[in-house]
């Protein structure tokens, strides 16, 4: 059998796995430090106005 | 010491009490385990040769089932009115609370054993006289380590709502081994064992109950104190 | 007729810190909600203090904290000076909770209910035996003793989970609306019980939103109102003297000079 | 200088991965007895070896935590497992693809190998999963530092059993994974394994940093989003008037 395929196979969908999974890690940790920033002040005291 | 073996024999035997006095969930979880058996039988057609092939694979795999249901049960029962609160509450070791736990488990599992191994023998007609004594070291062996796995993850998962669903997905990979184990050694016992590797199945039964007992009296006050 | 003194046995180690309960800044979230936002408080030893407050004022999970069944978000409490998410297991031994739930075995009868509590309390087998009957008799159950928890009415659940908070001997007992679900005699019984405890030095919390029912015996007492302390009346129970991380505002200084003068 | 570590961190991996990858396809001569297949062992042993690293990762994150009640280990053990997971799959994918053009099958019910990683892929789906059912830190670090201990020590056992169940007696499967570090195989092979577990290994750090650091901002915003709440409550409790909450 034509072990051809198989190698494709393999190699693609662990290079491109790792690949789309460091992407993936950079777009949550992306989202997760805008959230901070926004979080972040809403943590301080609220302004008192009288 | 001597106060955590008290402690440890008290819920044992509180919860062998209550099971033997409400028989919920014995009598329920030994149905459903004879019912399974029966229905493997079904899946597996007609052929007695197949059914006997089978029976050990098909003895443990409802004994593992049925005594999902039958161990989790134990710490379920403690929610019912708030008792595992005033559990945790008491002044005793954690340890003695697992112990306690882990032996009622046991007994449980020992009963379901026990009433499970008779109906494959009826069902499939397996001649399981000729060997009891390995039957029931595998048994008594394979039961202790199930119990000392779903007695600590019984605890992690008791106050989450998907717990019916989350404890057999949690505890299954983990006893995978110890199904494998008794199986081969159910398979060893029944034929005699031809090849001498029964005592090989055992002592591997033997270390799984040994570590994960260790395991789950080290972690279980984690997983019952939040 | 009920007897009218009931006996109590006095605690199995006298309190060692110069309050019996400390609370500070203690804030509880579950998930987004604060049920407790910040609480200071102090309970000196041997007091009856009431805890009042209308419905998720906070008062149950204060109770459920002190007992160490809840880990405090922020803030620290202490019960005899013992941290209680640390020094757990201390606290445990000089402590009693009446919860909502009365956390019986229903298949179980009463006395047996009691003799595993006795044992898991450490209670010596042959004291347990004197003991169980002792409290069935005090608490009102002896005709029922051998009966099934299961047949029990709410009202006998309620005495016989009061019967277990004086079954074993803490310095520190933690009330739930006692009252609950109890008739007149039972709330005759608790009265008598919070008296009991006092007589022996033992301190009690007791949270209710029927402030009138515990008059006659407490010594003072704190109401919660949405997670926080808005006032404190009476005798035995303070804001901390030691100066806090958080303050808790103004409002609650005021109240607790009030108290004190 | 943390986030410039990471950086050559990452593109160390990436360029050690592409190089080592590219020798692996087309630099190396092929097997004698299995032909081209074998250039799936350099990826598969890899990802097996990382696989067992991460879920190492995730039982010691998990005694650290027991331990010492940092919350940082706890992050860690999730960093761990996540890749692990991912690692676990990768030997699962790689070791199909090879066993259809040199077995004929791919899943080998004989092989233990394959049957230990598939329940180990069981293991941490479920420790995964058990980790998204509750939000309050210190709960979740406490669940799942007992699933991953015993986790961790439920592998040697599995090991063990899958081995013994193949057979007692018998030897090892002929065209075992171990072919490409079997001393007789040539040096050039050996060095090729090598090369792709170093390339592998660099890059798995950086994703576990990675992982971590996301875990730590999360942490943080839940933790901003608690004493926003916090402040809340305060503000409506003290009837309407914010009080000033301070550190």
């Amino acid at each position: 059998m034509n072990p051809l395929p198989f190698i494709v196979a393999a190699y693609a969908v662990i290079v491109g796995g790792l690949g789309a999974y460091v992407v993936l890690l950079w777009r949550r940790l992306a989202r997760a430090r805008a959230e901070l920033d926004q979080a972040a002040p809403s943590a301080d005291p609220p302004r008192d106005d009288g | 010491m001597t106060r955590d073996v008290a402690v440890a024999l008290a819920l044992a035997r509180k919860d062998a009490l209550a099971e033997l006095r409400g028989r919920v969930a014995t009598g329920t979880t030994l149905f459903f385990g004879a019912i399974v058996l029966l229905l493997f039988g079904f899946a597996l057609g007609p052929d007695a040769r197949r059914l006997q092939e089978a029976a050990p694979g098909l003895l443990w795999l409802a004994i593992v089932f049925a005594g999902l249901l039958a161990v989790g049960r134990l710490h379920e029962a403690e929610t019912e009115d708030g008792a595992l609160e005033q559990l945790a509450l008491y002044p005793v070791s954690r340890h003695a609370l697992y112990a306690g736990k882990a032996l009622a488990g046991f007994a449980a599992m020992l009963v379901l054993g026990g009433v499970l191994l008779p109906i494959v023998a009826l069902l499939y007609r397996v001649d399981v006289l000729a060997a009891v004594l390995p039957l029931a070291a595998t048994l008594v062996l394979g039961a202790a380590g199930f119990a000392a796995v779903v007695t600590c993850y019984a605890a992690l998962t008791v106050r989450m709502r998907s717990r019916e669903l989350l404890l057999p997905l949690l505890v299954l990979p983990v006893v995978a081994p110890l199904l494998l184990a008794a199986v081969k050694a159910t398979v060893a016992s029944l034929a005699g064992d031809p090849l001498g590797e029964l005592g090989a199945w055992l002592a591997l039964l033997a270390a799984f109950a040994a570590l994960m007992l260790i395991a789950g009296a080290v972690t279980y006050r984690f997983a019952l104190d939040d | 007729m009920p007897p009218t003194t009931i006996y109590v046995a006095p605690p199995r180690r006298a309190l060692e810190a110069p309050s019996a309960a400390v609370a500070r800044d203690l804030a509880r979230l579950f998930g987004r909600s604060a049920a407790l936002a910040g609480v200071s408080l102090e309970v000196e030893p041997g007091r009856c203090v009431a805890l009042l407050g209308p419905n998720g004022a906070g008062k149950t999970t204060l109770l459920r904290v002190l007992a160490t069944l809840l880990r405090p978000t922020y803030g620290t409490a202490f019960v005899d000076g013992l941290d209680v998410t640390t020094h757990a297991g201390q606290v445990r031994e000089r402590v009693a909770f009446l919860s909502h739930a009365a956390g019986l075995y229903a298949d179980l009868t009463a006395r047996e209910n009691l003799a595993f509590a006795a044992t898991m309390l450490g209670l010596d087998p042959v004291d347990a035996r004197q003991r169980v009957p002792e409290v069935l008799e005090a608490v009102g159950l002896s005709a029922a003793a051998d009966r099934r928890v299961a047949a029990f009415s709410a009202g006998m659940r309620r005495r016989l989970a009061l019967g277990r908070t004086i079954l074993g001997r803490p310095s520190v007992v933690l009330l739930d609306e006692p009252h609950a679900a109890l008739d007149a005699d039972g709330m005759e019984l608790v009265a008598r019980l919070l008296a009991a405890w006092r007589e022996v030095g033992v301190t009690t919390l007791v949270a209710s939103h029927q402030a009138d029912r515990l008059a006659d015996v407490i010594d003072g007492s704190v109401t919660l109102e949405r997670g926080l302390v808005t006032d404190i009346t009476g005798t035995g129970v303070r804001v901390p003297s030691e100066p806090l991380a958080v303050p808790v505002g103004e409002r609650v200084a005021l109240h607790a000079a009030e108290a004190r003068s | 200088m943390t986030e410039v570590l990471t950086r050559v961190l990452g593109w160390a991996g990436l360029l050690a991965v592409a190089a080592a990858t590219a020798y692996a396809l087309f630099g190396v001569p092929a097997d004698l007895n299995q032909g081209d297949a074998q250039r799936i062992m350099y990826v598969h042993v890899p990802a097996a070896w990382l696989a067992y690293l991460s879920f190492g990762v995730t039982a010691l994150g998990g005694i650290g935590w027991l331990w010492k009640r940092d919350l940082r280990f706890d992050w860690l053990a999730l960093a761990g497992a996540e890749i692990g997971v991912m690692f676990t799959f990768f030997t699962l994918w790689a070791g199909a693809m090879w066993g259809r053009p040199v077995w004929g099958v791919f899943y080998q019910w004989e092989d233990p190998r394959i049957l230990s990683t598939t329940i180990l892929l069981a293991l941490y789906i479920g420790y995964l999963l058990l980790r998204r059912l509750t939000d309050d830190p210190v709960r979740r670090a406490n669940r799942a530092a007992v699933v991953g201990i015993v986790a961790a020590l439920d592998i040697p056992i599995t090991h063990f059993s899958v081995e013994w169940w193949r057979g007692l007696h018998q030897g090892p499967t002929i065209g075992s994974p171990e072919r490409v570090l079997d001393p007789a195989a040539p040096g050039q092979f050996v060095l090729t394994l090598l090369a792709m577990l170093a390339a592998f290994t660099i890059a798995w750090a950086y994703l576990v940093v990675r992982r971590y650091q996301l875990a730590a901002v999360q942490a943080r915003v839940d933790e901003a989003a608690r004493r926003g709440s916090l402040a809340a409550a305060r503000a409506a409790a003290e009837g309407g008037v914010p009080r000033v909450v301070t550190e």
